[in-house]
């Protein structure tokens, strides 16, 4: 008889695909996985305690560094949930372009999860492809608002800057570039052979699990479950875009991955849209205090970010700075189903599923 | 959709354990004792609250206000559900067993209020290191490794 | 065993090791290059034209690079498994017809030879495995030996019938069988279950398990760096050159090719230079393929090694003898 | 087995696909940079690192009239700023373009003769408006969306007090640059704004003559505003300046009786001006009008503010709910009324009136019945006994016009012996009979809303006659436009040729209340030394009373420099920025700054400092990458700071480095 024992491997925090310092310790038997348990908290910065001494105002750069890949996303969820507090009126110009903004970054953060989800594969050229594409996003960003990262550029009513005259142009014709591109990347990688094979009915997620542990974005959708909060419950203008929701069927790996590609071509209508019917106006709510004290109360405001459900939700006291803000994090949630869903695989889908789960650690640790 | 069945319901079974109730839209916030948790969340999944989005807490100095927040797909309503501890006794049971997403969420929760949910399957911190002291988000804890500098404002 | 002889082996080994430096050179320029513009970037472009020079200058920066011994590594085991594994793929050029009368020895079992010694390299990836005392090492090399065990019978079976038809094991005797007609014509399957498995044999995408970097952070040779890694490199585009040469000679013809002067001086010139076209277009497919793939999973690499190219390649042997037998009755 | 068979074709085929696009990017032009021969073209918004233009004090406050002190190449300039979105918001929210930061600079560095004549320049009366200008200009203060706003009418009235003292009539380098021309102006009317033409047609050396129906010069602010708002001496001293400049002055002259425009032609006056403005009180046709009792709000505030004895008696009601029903209501108080209401169609929020106006009133004890209109007024005797009234259920219609809806049913009775209609001025342009200037049929004068010129040429028109109900600032704004014009149509130039509107108030945001709990004393501005209601409340004299010097000083410091492009230390950057990592001082007597160092390790680059920077001084550069060799930008310590009157090396750098 030989005598077999279990290898115990600790994945991360330094691992190339672990996206961002996750510690995964699993339990071996062979290639295939016994048991995992998760680590996180290597990226924990307090934030949340940090924005109790900040004034509101001063939280926005901070809400960038929270979910890095989709910095708009955050600064729209913070900033939808602060003028609710304080009854705030956003100028319609000011919505279209967070819209457009909010796609845009949309598009950017699931280039850069369909390109990893490849490089775990194995495929590192769509890698690079989708960063080539990011790039040009990151562009207009910058035209926009001067940063290409950590943009802090949403004001409570409205957005620090309007658009620079060339933007519209140059936006179109990233559409124009961006919609063949979309084709391509479905040839290359999510048509491909090997890749279905290392995806197809990996990772299945179930409909239950989805809901029970607050799974939300492609990974819920992935699952089968038409939610998306911009149809649920439309925040800013979204009720006047017409799209459509990709829904996945078996929830496995492929089905994730095929639900943010087609969510790229949906943000790019949105974004086409939003173009031709950007009003005139001010960007900028007039009668805005410099200084913000909403009234105490609280507030929970989710919108449909990147990654899922995103939302602030702020207890004021009344005073110049949240009484208490806590950040509902999809990534958070998202990634507590790794021990679910990985049980029984081989380390190879380990880094597979967790791609295909998209997690950024600046949001799961706060 | 202003008043659901199960609203009526729920205030039929659990009326003495409700301390509060506000319902807007499509939000309803219901403030209930502690002790009553577990039965309550078991039949709020059954009545359709399948979806977990997260529990938080707030600490009012005196006491310390657990807030869980779920949804119903099937009716289309948010849940905010308050559950109030006081300072000198921070324990309630754990929901982790119906709501898997509660597992992690609730460990957060321990790990930066202090709250101890009992029954957990596995009570650890989360997001600090193991020999952390002291529950950082709440008002009373203080740092001595804090910087002090010139506060304008 | 006289004198002369050893002289001869002498200035051909050193004079294989001078081609393997300038070839592995070459090659890693020409992946980086190959990978840049397929990825729409330029590849390296700083030190001489477009980056030429660039792996000469890595090099120099491998070799003056401190080299870490892991502190609970196997000593011995680590520091000879570069070497174990850059043998092999050195000896293996020795059977490599360049063009005629261009072969440092025409073994008769040249190709068995051939599919020998590079098998050994296995147990060197297995010692830096385990040398290195890394878990991410160990399961690189135990990939490793399933991998290259389990292809190198298709491999095997694969080149039988080349064997069959050319009726020898002599890589001379296979060149100049195919002056006619090139065995890819006659034998498309076993071309391609030759190519992949040996694809598979070098560690390369698709198949490149051992060394997966999003799974296995570097596989086996985790844990090397500088002069040894650097080795380790070189092997593996050593393997790259001899596996792709083997197949131009066992397929595609060898040296053979159109507007080759006979008798003249310089003909044995243009066959290399024939040899050497084939060989990198071979090597080209295979870095097209490596920046365009995923990768396999191991059991899914296992099911395609032992479900379907083991299959293939006996059925394939089954058809070529029909064919000569059909050949023989026709011509006979 | 044919569909395993098929299922391995497939999988080939997906594989020659992919590798058909490799292929495809393989032999396409890369889209990477090549550095060094190509550069990244880097956005303009590009957060890089930080540097400050400069500083307060280090160079002089740039003033807006440095541009030409000609009325016109000045509004050319303000305009000219305000594409560029650099006019300090006060400067464009004034009618007349006071160049406001302009005077703050000056009273800060102790030079108030010259802050007067800036002021002066374009506000002619600034003793006058330091006291009764409705202040848009205050509303519109940068400063007041991070605290408070400057008092900038209380510092016109600083400067104008510190002239006085000098007693000094006139800016005497302007008179001895003076050009004498023969043409000769008549402007009939004194008020302001017939003086601002006259004052600017005078300075380009014009003969310019002002008849005036009374037997004071300054119309309506000699008539209307009562004494407790503008003591008479300040108003003669201010027209006395203008006088210096060899503007005659004709009281008791009224053209149209004594004088015809005819006349004055023949006079040899080229051009004339009508600067009458609004003398005549509306009256209302309702039932007992005409009972004794009934006064008329202008002959009311005449006879009060001449020191006249009025007879009213002890319960007053006041119709009307503008600013000049409000000095009606409170001239009434001090003239002896115990009882004064005032009745208003609008709402509390809605009265015209300026609301701290309102406040003092009502801190005199004067009633407000709002949302009532006049139904008639009770008589018995033939002498008032009350006015009977009727709820105004709207005063404006959809599109904002007034047109009032009134419920007949309910109705009220104010019990009152004395009823003063305050509803409204209009013009009596009984002067132009006899002329070729046209009425329309609302009898209001007929001219170009550009050049001002009526129907007949060489006759223009300015002031209230011309827009309607308006202040003092508007009048003399369009006083100096109506200068312009005369002194083209003089010359015989083109009179519309590049003119320019006046600036919309609506470009300007008003900042909204800012809550000042947590603010610091010496942030706020000073608050006006005020006569309590019981000193105020039977005699005429001065309610407010204006600043000190070391107040003054101190007010004019707390003027932020809008777009002035030097950094004048008032510390909102480092009050914004979320890391902390800016500290800022000012010397001890604020009129330097001391200290500014970025620590540009904390700085995330967030923006938001220079996002809040009023001066537009601080800048996000495109230079990330030099942060950390250019140290000397980012500390800017008191030694380098106080070294010279002329800056520090940091000038001479900026030339070398080129902004994006």
């Amino acid at each position: 008889m030989i005598r077999t024992e279990e290898l115990q491997l600790n994945m991360g925090p330094q691992h190339p695909s672990t996206h961002g310092v996750l510690r995964i310790v699993l339990r071996l038997d062979g290639e295939v996985i016994v048991e995992a348990i998760p680590h996180i908290g290597y990226l924990h910065r307090g934030i949340e305690k940090i924005a109790e001494n900040r004034t509101y105002t001063q939280v926005i750069p901070l809400t960038d560094r929270l979910d890095y890949v989709s910095s708009m996303m955050n600064n729209f969820a913070y900033v939808l949930a602060v003028e609710e507090l304080m009854g705030i009126e956003v100028p319609e110009r000011a919505s279209f372009i967070r819209i457009i903004m909010a796609e845009l970054q949309r598009i950017a953060s699931h280039l850069i999860a369909f390109g990893t989800g490849g490089l775990d594969a194995g495929a590192m050229t769509v890698f690079l492809y989708c960063f080539r594409e990011r790039e040009r996003i990151l562009e207009l960003f910058e035209m926009v608002c001067g940063a290409r990262l950590t943009y802090n550029y949403f004001r409570f009513g409205g957005v620090s800057q309007d658009f620079p005259k060339e933007f519209a142009e140059s936006a179109r014709n990233f559409i124009k570039y961006m919609r063949p591109k979309l084709d391509e990347y479905e040839d290359l990688l999510l048509n491909n052979y090997i890749f279905q094979k290392r995806t197809k009915g990996v990772g299945v997620l179930k409909k239950k699990d989805a809901l029970s542990y607050g799974a939300s974005g492609p990974v819920l959708r992935g699952s089968g479950i038409k939610r998306d909060i911009r149809k649920e419950k439309p925040y800013s203008l979204y009720d006047r875009f017409d799209f459509e929701i990709p829904v996945g069927k078996n929830g496995d790996t492929w089905d994730r991955t095929w639900v943010r590609l087609e969510e790229m071509r949906q943000s790019l209508n949105i974004v086409e849209q939003a173009l031709d019917g950007l009003p005139s106006g001010k960007v900028k709510a007039w009668g805005v205090p410099r200084m913000i004290k909403p009234p105490p109360g609280e507030v929970y405001r989710p919108i449909e970010s990147t990654r899922g459900e995103l939302g602030f939700y702020i207890v004021s006291d009344g005073s110049a700075r949240p009484y208490r803000m806590k950040v509902r994090s999809p990534a958070f949630s998202n990634l507590s189903l790794i021990p679910v869903v990985i049980k029984g695989h081989q380390i190879a889908d380990v880094v597979v599923i967790l791609g295909s789960l998209d997690p950024v650690f600046g949001e799961v640790d706060r | 959709m202003k008043n659901p069945q199960f609203i009526k319901e729920i205030k039929k079974k659990f009326g003495k354990v409700i301390l509060d109730f506000k319902s807007y839209n499509d939000e309803i916030i219901l403030t209930i004792d502690k002790t009553s948790l577990l039965p309550l969340a078991k039949e709020l999944k059954k009545i359709g609250f399948e979806y977990f989005s997260f529990v938080t807490a707030v600490d009012y100095q005196e006491r310390i206000i657990l807030v869980y927040r779920l949804s119903s797909f099937k009716d289309k309503v948010n849940l905010i559900l308050k559950a109030i501890l006081p300072l000198s006794d921070l324990k309630i049971d754990s929901v982790s067993s119906i709501w898997g997403g509660a597992n992690w969420h609730e460990r957060e929760v321990f790990d930066l209020f202090g709250v101890v949910f009992d029954h957990h399957p596995d009570l650890r911190r989360i997001l600090l290191p193991e020999n952390w002291s002291g529950h950082p988000l709440r008002k009373d804890y203080r740092d001595e490794d804090v910087v002090k500098r010139k506060e304008y404002f | 065993m006289n004198f002369s002889f050893l002289y001869l082996m002498g200035v051909a080994g050193v004079g294989i090791f001078i081609f393997i430096a300038l070839s592995v050179l070459i090659l890693v320029w020409l992946e980086r290059k190959v990978a840049g513009h397929i990825q729409s970037r330029m590849g390296p472009m700083r030190v001489g034209w477009h980056g030429l020079v660039q792996t000469l200058a890595d090099m120099v920066k491998l070799i003056s690079k401190e080299s870490i011994l892991p502190a609970k590594a196997d000593k011995w085991l680590f520091f000879l498994a570069p070497f174990v594994v850059f043998i092999p793929a050195y000896l293996s050029y020795m059977v490599i017809p360049f063009a005629p009368k261009l072969i440092i020895r025409d073994f008769n079992i040249g190709l068995l030879y051939f599919l020998a010694i590079p098998s050994i390299s296995v147990v060197g990836i297995i010692m830096a495995g385990w040398g290195s005392n890394n878990k991410y090492a160990l399961l690189g090399g135990l990939r490793s030996a399933a991998q290259i065990i389990s292809y190198e019978i298709p491999r095997a079976l694969s080149v039988v019938g080349v064997v069959m038809l050319a009726g020898s094991m002599s890589t001379v005797t296979i060149v100049k069988s195919q002056s006619s007609i090139w065995f890819i014509l006659l034998q498309p399957l076993g071309f391609l279950i030759y190519f992949i498995s040996t694809l598979a044999e070098v560690n390369r995408i698709p198949f490149d398990l051992p060394e997966a970097e999003s799974e296995l952070v570097a596989g086996f040779h985790t844990e090397y760096s500088g002069i040894k890694w650097s080795i380790f490199m070189m092997s593996e585009y050593a393997n790259v050159f001899a596996g792709c040469a083997l197949c131009v000679v066992l397929f595609l013809g060898g040296w053979h090719g159109f507007l080759i002067p006979k008798g003249e001086p310089w003909s044995s010139v243009v066959s290399l230079i024939w040899f050497m076209v084939k060989t990198l277009i071979l090597i080209f497919l295979m870095m097209w393929l490596r920046w365009t793939l995923p990768r396999f999973r191991v059991d899914q690499l296992m099911d395609l090694s032992w479900k379907v190219f083991l299959p293939l390649a006996l059925i394939n042997i089954g058809l070529t003898g029909l064919f000569i037998l059909g050949a023989l009755k026709l011509f006979s | 087995m044919l569909k395993k068979f098929w299922k391995f074709f497939e999988a080939f085929q997906s594989i020659f696909i992919g590798m058909g696009i490799t292929f495809k990017y393989l032999t396409s032009k890369a889209v990477t940079f090549q550095y060094p021969d190509q550069k990244r073209p880097i956005s303009l918004r590009w957060r890089g690192l930080l540097a400050l233009k400069g500083f307060m004090g280090e160079t002089p406050h740039q003033l807006l009239r440095e541009s030409g002190a000609e009325p016109q190449t000045y509004k050319a300039y303000v305009h000219k700023r305000l594409k560029e979105d650099t006019l300090p918001h006060c400067t464009g929210a004034c009618p007349a373009n006071v160049d406001v930061s302009g005077q703050n600079a000056l009273v800060a560095e102790g030079k108030y003769l010259e802050a007067f004549e800036i002021v002066q320049e374009r506000n002619i009366l600034p003793g006058v408006l330091g006291r009764i200008c409705h202040h848009p200009c205050e509303g519109r203060c940068r400063r007041g969306y991070y605290d408070e706003p400057v008092s900038i009418k209380f510092l016109h009235r600083f400067i104008a007090e510190e002239a006085r003292k000098t007693r000094r009539k006139n800016n005497p380098k302007l008179k001895r640059e003076l050009k004498k021309r023969e043409e000769k102006v008549a402007i009939i009317g004194s008020g302001p704004s017939g003086l601002a033409a006259a004052f600017d047609l005078a300075k380009e050396g014009y003969q310019v003559t002002i008849f005036e129906k009374q037997k004071f010069p300054g119309g309506m602010l000699a008539i209307g505003v009562p004494l407790y708002r503008l003591p008479r001496d300040v108003l003669l001293f201010d027209i006395e300046r203008v006088k210096g400049l060899g503007v005659e002055i004709r009281t008791g002259v009224e053209v149209g009786k004594d004088l015809t425009i005819k006349d004055l032609k023949k006079q040899g006056f080229k051009a004339i001006l009508i600067a009458v403005g609004l003398q005549v009180s509306r009256s209302l046709p309702i039932p007992g009008i005409d009972l004794d009792g009934v006064l008329l709000a202008v002959p009311f505030l005449k006879a009060v503010n001449s020191g006249e004895k009025v007879k009213i008696g002890k319960d007053v009601i006041v119709i009307g709910g503008g600013n000049v029903a409000v000095d009606v209501a409170r001239c009434a108080r001090r003239v002896g009324a115990e009882k004064v209401k005032m009745v208003c169609l609008e709402a509390r929020h809605e009265m015209p009136a300026f609301p701290w106006e309102i406040e003092e009133s009502l801190e005199e004890g004067i009633e407000i019945h709002c949302s009532w209109g006049p139904k008639q007024i009770l008589g018995k005797d033939g002498r008032v006994v009350g006015l009977e009234v009727k709820e105004c259920t709207a005063v404006f219609d959809a599109q904002g016009r007034f047109a009032p809806t009134f419920c007949e049913e309910h109705t009220k009775v104010v019990e009152g012996d004395t009823v003063i209609l305050a509803i409204g001025q209009a013009s009596d342009l009984s002067l132009v009979e006899g002329t070729e200037i046209k009425l329309n049929e609302r009898r209001q004068l007929i001219f170009d809303k550009v050049t001002l010129e009526t129907t007949e040429t060489g006759v223009f028109a300015c002031g209230e006659v011309t827009t309607g109900p308006s202040t003092a600032i508007g009048s003399i704004a369009t006083g100096h436009e109506a200068a312009i014009s005369i002194s083209r149509f003089l010359r015989g130039e083109d009179l519309r040729k590049g003119r320019l509107p006046a600036i919309n108030l609506e470009e300007f945001e008003e900042y909204p209340q800012v809550d000042l709990e947590d603010i610091e004393e010496e942030r706020l501005r000073p608050r006006p030394v005020k006569l309590s209601v019981e000193e105020r409340i039977d005699n005429f004299k001065e309610i407010e009373l204006g600043f000190k010097e070391k107040v003054a000083v101190k007010e004019a410091l707390r003027c932020l420099r809008c777009y002035s492009e030097k950094c004048v230390g008032c510390t909102f950057c480092a009050r914004t920025c979320p890391d902390f990592c800016i500290e800022v001082e000012r010397t001890r007597d604020g009129k330097r700054v001391a200290k500014y160092q970025i620590e540009m390790g904390k700085c995330m680059f967030c923006g938001l400092c220079s996002e809040q920077c009023p001066t537009r001084s601080l800048v996000m550069t495109p230079q990330h990458e030099l942060a950390f060799y250019q140290k000397e930008l980012l500390e800017y310590d008191k030694e380098k700071l106080l070294r010279s009157e002329k800056g520090y090396a940091f000038k001479e750098k900026e030339k070398e480095r080129k902004y994006a």
